[in-house]
């Protein structure tokens, strides 16, 4: 048992954080944000040739072999810089579906562009009931002839109107039958595909996917046929703790700056950081700050070690994320008074931000309940 | 004690049903139910409306166009409106400086400003806040100095609601900077937006809209008359009328209207699933949120029985402002995590009243949750923030 | 609809706090409490002087007539005086269970010489496996010639050493089914009884009861045979109400004392009152004690008009009591610091009892759900 | 970073367990199984099994007969420890005074006091708080004046954790009134409980219980060698104890232990019923609040391997107070939840070995529980309140 970081991985965390100190300002992240493509092309470059987009895919991929500690560092940096390029969207789902369903030739085909940073991907798990139910899955594939002749709808795909889209459809069983779902890649405009591209809260991009006849040739199936559910659930999880980590990174930058404005505003002749109720408050929110950073630790070293407990780890992380991460956030607003409602400083951004990853994946609610199930009780 | 509504109070509420069955307008009722923003004119028409039943100032006395009902009455009229989703009176006219020109201005004010507030003929804003007074609003350093028939004022106030709208602003300025206690010294103006030096600055909020403005003022000239009681005593008038403020900040019969939304919505079976309300947390989040509010609703009752004989409302209406505005907030918060992921969109172009239903995102307004959940984070900073409010509770009411 | 006390119900409030001043001191309490019997012979007899043991029985039955709000008002003043007298126990669910079911006879019996102050009694609700259930009953009651025999055990019995114990059994029915519950009356002691005394945590007195083939006369039969639940439901209800009350008054007391004490204690050469973070605490003590005070009339006021919605208010009211109104509770002692942990203050007492009161007729979690069930949904 | 236990620490975590197979007493067993209070002799006997073992001063340095153990091996050891529901060490020798003589005592006091210690010959109480000096200690009052040889001292001390079982106790006295700063001219004293005028004068707390007392010191004169350190340094001394047992408080291990123990019996079947652990208001806060002591054993892991690599235990301990105490109270609330009615009575003379097991009222301890409830809201007041703690965290965590 050891906490340290290896020199690769202190490396790591040195390297985003400097990046994103010279390279991504707020002022940037905004004008990124607000642009018609709603990311960098420029940065995401940067990204691939940083190593990053190869993060966390084996080597005979093509990737750097990266564990779930070098995602979280990775992550935690991309929160406190609030990046908005999709890389949740096309490294950890797209390619974490591609890593995991792949065949040699498909993953050459989509995987080897996506890690060089020349293809961004999504993957629409989500569809307009299915809530935070990934096996809610109504969107059918039928067989006909080579293709297959997908109908349905998939909701706030992140990262929706990218060139792939990798679409979890039913093959077979029930709508939340565990049994019959099957992964399809889908490039470009294909005939009966919509898209309702729009931005989200947090500044980031997704769509709105209609399917309506629309035929993939049997070749872009990934993975087994009505066996993809267990693929399904690990890149989920992944992608969970991933988005915890960047939680965890937002919440240090919000936990880090109420402490610094509250030195700085002063009212009643004084600075606020002197009034006692306000410390109090600071005090609460640093240590849930720690508390959320020893499960985080917790959480990504099961996963990093394979251990089987590491899924249940996840849902105590997120809930943890969505219960006392929300109080932070709040409490950052809400210290920061008027100005923290105000779109002009940061703070609003990253609680938006922040916000955006409560929802995503499952909320406290949810992944409580998953936490006791997995104890295999109610 | 009795809780059932004597004869006179049901037929009451009757009568405000047949009003707001009669005239509460079809397409506001349709924007209110689509979650479309109202406009200024909207607000303006629902506003005569009201006024030509005798019912736009309610809590005014009689003799200046006030209905002189019972907190009862007070209490289902405002259920009735709420129920059927009518608009929320603007407030700063009729609720705000409608009450400091009845009390403490002069005749020739009352007979020049109430009646127009009374019609919503003229939009008024409040010029309280500034950059550097937030919380500790006393020190605020807006100045008003005496030339002659004019106060020549020079300052700039925040957080001023619906500016861009308004034609009038009622401010604390300071005309007097030697004083012992920097609650002195203050007085309270009322100020013609469009006075020579008075401009208006855009404050974009959190969720992405203009609400809020800076107001800039630079030698504006603003005549003695316009100087509501006496000079000096603008700190007083401006609590009373922020006490008042805290009371209607409770928003008690909106928020009992929304949680019932909130259940029917969460009621309501999905495609393929169950409704969200079988799920045993979101249940019983929404029914301790309820018992919350049923709580408050008692709270403000006894408030408002408590003024009917007599009293102001004084310290005690800090506790309807903190758990009014936490019920509020908690509401937004049940909302969002009951639209899942379609609270993410951020799509203002379809909440337009010609906008496409099958092109609509999400169900319903979900696609608003998010947006109402981050811009509301605001209601437990203004109008005194929450922790002003303790401060308040601990020194008035506990005497701390 | 109306807020106000009419003059009698004023006069009753005033009476019972001029008791309390004059003639139960925090020190004759601890007296009482510490006593063999738990209660004042002396004190009972007052209770019944003034009228107070008669109160919510009708005329008719030599009572007073008095609503759940006479009732609030009394339960609220033993609330502040800290009263271990067994009026909940005795009055309110023996007796309320005697005026439900009795017949005049049984009640000239029973009724009228416990209003006199003369007849103690009990109500034996609860069972080792019942928790919450009310209708739990494992006790059974066979007739043979023309008794019934009772056999079963029934725990933590409110006051269980008095002369009446009151004993639901079943008569039919599955375990916890509603049909199938007859009331018994058994007086003294009967052969196959069997009574554990004790005191409780909160000063008051309780027993086990043990019953094995206990002969009970048939004109020992309170009420229908079988069909005694919804009068069980009615007892407690009015009980549980009764009981947040008593909560009520013993948080008011709490939480003056606790104001009371953060003006005198200094620390830091200040008085306690004067730290901020202190004052925002005792501020939301405050909020919490006006919103319960709020619950607690809506709740009365719907019972004293018969209202049907009145019993899924007694479970608001309960579940507030049972969550805000233990934090103003645990707020109370932790203020206090070290001197709220002592024998020696009253303040550790009130503690106690309220605690105590949290448990009796379901904690915040029962009522919670009974509050979400009554509104017709899961 | 990496969870898996190596080759040596599974080997360790062995021994450990064979060590309590072998040598934790069947009486003792039972008794802590039975929530039967431990007697003095209880601890003393335990203590002494683990001194033979060489394992009773486990973060003492070698030299003085501590064990030199990786942090790992200190969680392995406290949890095998809590798994096997063995006593919880006395703390006032090995865990407080211990480290303050071995750190800053002279030779001779070393040599004379640390044996006793290791052995548990001698019990120690500890003499901190005063009637006007809790959260406030600085200002504390006991006085000793120097008269040739001795200090004579007088003053009370107050929550005295088993001063009615302690040899020596070891205080904060004051040693100079006339100083800037009032946490200077404090020294730290050690103080044989035997000596005239020394008197032990029982509280009895929340629960009706003796645990804690008053110390009174009417004269009592103590010889200059029982100073430790520097005079007029005690609270420098004392603080840096205080971080100590502020990591002790946190209890991790035995939360752990109590927390398995609560999931298995609310996940027994009742007779006639389901078990409580079906109810999802309950097994959602028992999942909350094992998420919560999870992440305080992984913060506790992170402070002791801060710790390993030479950093004192520093305001960070504040942390594990706070949380530490936090989730020892909702265990002993959610204990008392489960418990039920059986919470309620009060039958202290059933926790005897000798008590029949057929009168015992409730099932297991639970009558225990809400003595247990009551007793520990001490846990959030003493070693320094939690308000205290979040003063620490705030200056020097923070620096606000």
């Amino acid at each position: 048992m050891d906490f340290s970081l290896n020199d690769e991985q202190t490396m790591l965390a040195e390297s985003v954080a400097r990046f994103i100190d010279h390279e991504y300002s707020f002022a940037e992240r905004q004008r990124i944000a607000e642009s018609e493509e709603g990311y960098s092309e420029r940065i995401w470059k940067s990204f691939s040739e940083l190593g990053w987009t190869a993060l966390p895919f084996v080597e005979e991929d093509g990737g750097l072999g990266g564990s779930a500690i070098e995602l979280m560092l990775l992550m935690e940096a991309f929160g406190r810089g609030l990046v908005v390029e999709p890389f949740l969207a096309t490294v950890v789902l797209a390619g974490g579906a591609l890593k995991r369903l792949g065949t040699p030739e498909q993953k050459s085909r989509w995987l080897t562009p996506l890690i060089s940073g020349d293809l961004q991907a999504a993957l629409a798990f989500t569809e307009p009931q299915s809530r935070f139910d990934l096996f809610d899955i109504a969107t059918t594939a039928r067989l006909s002839g080579n293709d297959y002749v997908l109908s349905g709808r998939k909701s706030v795909v992140l990262n929706g109107g990218a060139e792939l889209l990798i679409v979890p459809a039913r093959t077979s069983g029930a709508q939340c039958s565990e049994e019959g779902i099957t992964f399809f890649a889908i490039t470009g405009e294909a005939a009966g595909l919509g898209r309702s591209k729009y931005r989200t809260v947090d500044g980031h991009r997704a769509a709105e996917i209609s399917l309506r006849d629309v035929r993939v040739p049997r070749a872009n199936v990934l993975g087994p046929v009505g066996g993809a559910a267990s693929a399904l659930q690990d890149v989920i999880d992944e992608a969970t703790l991933a988005s915890c980590a960047e939680a965890f990174g937002i919440l240090c930058a919000l936990q880090e700056k109420t402490v610094e404005y509250s030195r700085n505003r002063v009212q009643f002749g004084a600075p606020i950081a002197s009034f006692q109720a306000l410390q109090h408050r600071m005090a609460d929110m640093l240590i849930a700050r720690e508390q959320l950073r020893s499960l985080l630790n917790w959480a990504v070293m099961l996963r990093a070690a394979g251990a089987p407990e590491a899924r249940r780890a996840v849902s105590a992380v997120k809930y943890q994320v969505g219960t006392a991460g929300r109080r932070i956030a709040e409490e950052a607003v809400q210290l920061h008074g008027g100005m923290g409602v105000t779109w002009e400083l940061d703070v609003a951004h990253y609680f938006k931000r922040f916000s955006t990853l409560a929802i995503l994946f499952g909320n406290a609610d949810y992944h409580l309940d998953r936490f006791c199930e997995l104890a295999g009780r109610a | 004690m009795n809780i059932d509504f004597t004869a006179d109070e049901l037929a009451f509420r009757d009568e405000v049903r047949d009003f707001l069955e009669a005239e509460f307008p079809a397409d506001l009722r349709k924007k209110q139910a689509l979650g479309i923003p109202l406009e200024k004119e909207d607000h303006v028409r629902w506003q005569k409306i009201l006024y030509r039943r005798g019912w736009a100032a309610v809590n005014w006395p009689v003799e200046y166009g006030g209905t002189g009902w019972s907190p009862v009455q007070k209490y289902i009229f405002a259920n009735e409106l709420a129920l059927a989703d009518a608009p929320d009176m603007i407030p700063f006219g009729v609720k705000m400086v409608g009450p400091v020109i009845y009390t403490y201005g002069s005749e020739r004010q009352k007979e020049r400003f109430l009646p127009d507030i009374l019609q919503s003929n003229v939009w008024w804003c409040q010029g309280y806040s500034e950059p550097g007074a937030g919380s500790d609003l006393a020190s605020l350093g807006t100045r008003a100095e005496r030339r002659g028939d004019f106060f020549v004022v020079n300052g700039t106030k925040t957080w001023t609601t619906y500016a861009q709208y308004a034609d009038w602003i009622f401010c604390l300025v300071r005309t007097d900077r030697n004083v012992a206690r920097k609650q002195d010294g203050i007085s309270f103006l009322l100020i013609d937006m469009s006075t020579p030096g008075v401009r208006v600055k855009p404050i974009i909020t959190i969720e992405g809209e203009h609400e809020v403005n800076e107001v800039h003022f630079d030698d504006v000239e603003v005549p003695v008359e316009n100087l509501v009681g006496e000079e000096g005593k603008g700190w007083t008038y401006g609590k009373v009328l922020l006490q008042h403020e805290r009371t209607n900040i409770a928003g008690v019969a909106r928020s009992k209207y929304r949680l019932a939304r909130l259940r029917e919505k969460a009621g309501a079976p999905v495609h393929g699933g169950r409704p969200l309300l079988e799920d045993a947390s979101f249940s019983r989040k929404l029914a301790a949120l309820e018992i919350e509010l049923k709580a408050l609703e008692f709270t403000e009752l006894r408030t408002l029985a408590a003024i009917a004989v007599g009293k102001a409302p004084g310290p005690e209406s800090s506790i309807l402002k903190v758990k009014g505005t936490e019920i509020q907030q908690a509401l937004d918060a049940l909302f969002m995590e009951a639209a899942g992921y379609y609270a993410l969109p951020w799509v203002p172009e379809q909440y337009r009243l010609d906008f496409p239903e099958e092109q609509r995102i999400g169900h319903g307004s979900e696609t608003r949750t998010a947006l109402r959940y981050f811009n509301n984070r605001k209601a437990s900073i203004y109008g005194g923030s929450n922790e002003i409010q303790k401060n308040i509770i601990a020194k008035h009411v506990l005497g701390l």
